[in-house]
């Protein structure tokens, strides 16, 4: 791979650290309302997996998606301005954390209902299908996202039509409280792949070069016409299932297990042993990074809040 | 004018806003060499082939969510759900996804779809077959909802509902299909949100939805017989409401019956009685009354579906009653 | 008497039925050692284990779909869904199972089961997490519909409906889990289609449901300072809903606003004005108002939410409307 | 296996094929309203599984039930009224052909959702558990019931919580007019159960001995607690999927392959090479049958219709 390409994957994944990061001690201040998903820890498996799309690709997303929407292509301003509310962010406030879209960039939403993602991306393959172009739609969801209906309809309807989507299960093993041992009878949930024909691979999700690999070869599938993959990327969410769970329900010694298997330390440690960045490049990135972020946080305290009369319109096209 | 069923006009609303824009398609489950478990879409798939008249599995949450989905990326798909009843299996994609993406995206993403559906009884389908669930979506911002009760009405109706860039539930009625009428050739546009006087009275207003208005004209006949004058507004689009039409009758008789086939209690019809005792109350001469099924689920005998269901000697008592 | 919030009476009534009836047990996501999203099963799960306080993967269909098969066959679940909003999830099992099933089958069955969901918004929870959709289901025969205001309330319906042989909706309001109240201890039922009149008065009546009573008598406090006598009805279940109660008191104020938190189109306050129009009309010397939701999804922005969700000034202002 | 528990097996399958033949004509000559799927072609599946059931087991049917019904044990007089619409049905005439149930028997009723019975079957299973009954549920349903929401999200909840569920699939290769090819890009349903980590099994659905012995294994699995197994059953309906569907999906030579491997005629055949039953035995049975048969229409027709006024009443217990 391109050196630049690998520069451009650290630094996604560490503004989407950063900016996950800010936005916890933004709502531990109060500065945020309303429900607030982190993917800390999970970085590398959307960053892996948008790295191999182009502008013109969907993604559908999870209510857990700020990283799915900076991983491809999303503007981190706009981000933070809705997350505060205000009349200049993505959904001019009416969205918020769970809504955030960018329909021109291939961002087809976060959701707020877990697994609505999986029903839409076939719609976006089939539509490109019928178009006849050849854009891909990946489609993100959880561990527990996939013991819902729309798991089943939604694979099997790619899976007959052929429909160019990757389906990517991120397994941090957990939907809210529930470990995946108590939600499933299966260790491997690319094992479903077997019940709609198609190729199911598991990956760790962690390792963002292994994660690329996977989609990928994924991508190229799709593209050919060749129908959908299911991809698993086994990975940990380090933060409470929202801001503000206690999570009583896993132990440190597991989070701090995981957080030695941080997906940004480990690819950091990479680049700098293949040559490609060296510890200064590193400290300038961190640091443009955290300017960026100093800035989306700006832009959304100076911007206006929406006006109340605004709350209806957009209702109807 | 040449005349078509209700089924006929449906179906030429489809061909020819089919020929007419490459985004419009079909998907749902036997719509394709079956015809459709109506036959509404009859030869639609000999004409336009596999992919625009697609034959889905029996999955209403991917059906609708591949709608959803296409619709936000360019496509106007128009799926088919045999029975309005099975909307239950796919509320999510009806109610979260297509009714609020736009909004909750700020604006930026249209919808443009049409979930076509037939409502109603009278067929000893019984219970799960049977129902009139349009009230439900008129519930939901976002959502438009139209509800055709002649063939006319069918075809213009539906060539606007799939030109519209919203989300439309398009609710058909089992009995009508069959039911002949002149209709329009070509393009043929009804524009949603204008109610329609399918005929003129002074004395008493009925509101009537769907099968129930050409339940209410045989009742206005029959009352009209004994001298009652009846005006049948068919309100045609329930989101939007074409209130002005229904206020400006009602004004007029002071006098108004709602009729629709849906359960009676928390119906549309409640809606309309709603809007009239706040926009026209000093008017109306006479309480509203509302005809609409019976407190039960439809039952399978004719015998006790007939019971249930609204028929026009229900309109005729309940006009009556007020006059 | 000593007070518990909202949260507590709920706990405390399943906590007691749990007790008392074995067959009772709680289904849901994160209701065990998590103790509910919002907190509302608490330490249940200590007290009866993961058997009768059962996590449940992120399944609604299969979660509603259990509890019908066990109260078919002799148990009486109590399933929560983490937020009404994801009954769009599971709408056929409630629907066109659970509602049904004894209907359909002559009799011949019953399906005692609660359904536990939070309704409503006010904590920027955006357009999938604050819907209020309890209409829909009135429309339903075969349900039974509860909506408490108070933690007195909401004990004594939750009795009640654990003990009715129906599928009951039993809807609770984020917004009220922290709120506190009198609560008599031990066994207390309230019957369900008794409605209460939270507050006499003369010049008005106010009918709300759930949160909107507190906003309602608010309201009324603000009104009474200015001399206007506010009647609040809180009808507490809408099927089976008590007419008489708040006929009664429409006919002696005269006046009547009704108030829910709902989207107002379609609302449940439409059939609650329906009813007054035909029933009360010679009684009105105003129109009807109603009080609810905007037509909008609901928004992220506090400064949108609160436009679109109905507050008390929007009480006060309807009720000087009409006086 | 007891001479006895054969003849009753024959017998029953020869019932629903005689019950079906019958309620065929009526159709046709506008004597039974309504929709009516016929079973006839299926026997052996129904049969076969329910031979292993007590009394005090259940199962959930679909809208093709009356094999189900009569197989569990179901009152054909009662099962006759009810298609005519009369007050002495199983439903008081308010539920016909898709919605006749029978919960004594342990019916919890014919369904018209397809896929309604994979979501009613674990509470069943549920519910035995908890009341610590070793009592088993046997869930019907057909190939394209297998692509609904309930399908999976029901055998996710039953073998997470390993309830006595025994999931039937009724694969008779078309969903309507959709052949199996086209809505799954599977061959076997069975190998769906991987994706819960339960058995799978495939069995000749047209021969009621394997179907027997299958069925027998996975009951005795669920009374041990061992939870729940899917097994597919390979067969065919002769008729339309409605009476009055022209089948113009499907070719009169596949119809004609499959009529000869009728069930019936198959297991008739073992049975008198077995010198189980004598060719005088076959006739006596085919007899007492069709006098069954008889009475019940006679029972239907001379039944009184319900009140109309009865509609209103068991809306609410
Ligand atoms: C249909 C639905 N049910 C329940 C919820 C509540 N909920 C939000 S996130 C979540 C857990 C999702 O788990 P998973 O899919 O594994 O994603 P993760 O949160 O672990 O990233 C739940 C139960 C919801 N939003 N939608
Ligand atoms: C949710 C739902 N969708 C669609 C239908 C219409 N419908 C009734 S039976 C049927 C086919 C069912 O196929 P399968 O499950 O294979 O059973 P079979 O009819 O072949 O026995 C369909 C589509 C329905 N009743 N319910
Ligand atoms: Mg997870
Ligand atoms: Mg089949």
């Amino acid at each position: 791979m391109e050196k630049e390409k690998l520069i451009w994957m650290y630094r996604q994944m560490v503004r989407i650290r950063q900016f996950e990061t800010k936005v916890s001690e933004l709502f531990a201040q109060g500065r945020i309302p309303g429900f607030v998903h982190l993917y800390i820890g999970e970085e590398a498996t959307a960053v892996g997996a948008c790295a191999n799309l182009r502008q013109d690709d969907f993604i559908t997303s999870t209510h857990r998606g700020h990283g799915h929407c900076l991983a491809k292509g999303g503007d981190m301003k706009l981000m933070m301005a809705e997350l505060f509310g205000k009349e200049t962010g993505y959904c001019k406030g009416k969205g918020g954390s769970m809504h955030i879209a960018d329909v021109d960039m291939g961002i087809l939403g976060a959701n707020g209902i877990v697994g609505g993602g999986l029903s839409i991306a076939p719609g976006a393959g089939l539509s490109a299908k019928l178009r006849g172009t050849d854009q891909v739609t990946v489609c993100f969801f959880g561990d527990g996202a996939s013991n819902q209906t729309t798991f089943h309809e939604g694979l099997n309807l790619a899976s007959i039509w052929k429909l160019p989507v990757i389906f990517i299960c991120e397994n941090n093993q957990y939907g809210i409280s529930l470990h995946q041992s108590k939600h499933q009878r299966i260790a491997d949930v690319a094992d479903r792949a077997v019940a709609y024909g198609i190729p199911g691979v598991v990956v760790d999700g962690n390792d963002v070069m292994a994660v690329y690999e996977a989609v990928a070869e994924a991508v190229k599938r799709a593209r050919a016409g060749e129908g959908p993959t299911l991809i698993e990327a086994k990975t940990y969410r380090w933060r409470g299932h929202f801001e503000g769970d206690p999570t009583v329900y896993r132990s440190e010694k597991e989070v701090q297990e995981w957080k030695e298997r941080c997906p940004i330390a480990r690819f950091k440690k990479h680049l700098l042993e293949m040559g490609i960045l060296s510890e200064a490049d590193i400290e300038k990135i961190d640091a443009e990074v955290a300017e960026e972020v100093e800035a989306a946080v700006r832009f959304a305290e100076e911007s206006p809040l929406p006006k109340p009369e605004e709350a209806l319109e957009d209702v109807y096209a | 004018m040449r005349e078509l069923t209700y089924a006929e006009a449906v179906r030429e609303a489809l061909r020819l806003e089919m020929r007419r824009d490459p985004s419009v398609f079909i998907l749902g489950e036997d719509v394709g060499k079956f015809g459709g478990c109506f036959g509404v879409t009859g030869d639609l798939w000999q004409e336009f082939g596999e992919d625009r008249v697609r034959d889905t599995p029996i999955s209403e949450t991917a059906i609708i969510g591949a709608a959803v989905g296409a619709a936000a990326t360019g496509m106007r798909p128009v799926p088919e759900i045999m029975f309005c009843d099975f909307l239950t299996v796919c509320m999510d994609q009806l109610v979260n996804q297509a009714a609020k993406m736009r909004y909750m995206f700020g604006g930026k993403a249209k919808i443009p779809m049409v979930v076509r559906a037939p409502v109603g009884g009278g067929i000893s389908a019984a219970a799960q077959h049977s129902q009139s669930l349009e009230a439900w979506f008129t519930h939901v911002p976002g959502l438009k909802v139209v509800m055709p009760s002649t063939p006319a009405d069918a075809k213009g109706l539906l060539i606007a509902s799939i030109r519209d860039d919203n989300p439309v539930m398009f609710f058909e009625h089992k009995l009508l299909y069959p039911v002949k009428g002149e209709v329009p050739e070509g393009e043929y546009v009804v524009p949603l949100g204008k109610a329609d006087v399918k005929r003129e009275g002074s004395d008493v207003t009925v509101v009537a939805t769907s099968l129930m208005v050409m339940k209410a004209l045989e009742a206005a006949e029959k009352l009209a017989a004994e001298g009652v004058s009846v005006e049948v507004v068919d309100p045609r689009t329930l989101v939007p409401l074409d209130e002005e039409t229904i206020l400006a009758s009602v004004k007029k008789t002071g006098r108004v019956v709602i009729a629709h086939e849906a359960v009676t209690r928390s119906g549309f019809g409640a809606e309309i009685a709603a809007i009239i005792a706040e926009k026209a109350l000093d008017y109306l001469d006479a309480p509203i009354k509302r005809v609409g099924a019976k407190p039960a689920p439809v039952p399978f005998a004719g015998v006790l579906e007939k019971y249930v269901l609204p028929g026009t000697d229900d309109i005729v008592a309940a006009v009556k009653e007020i006059i």
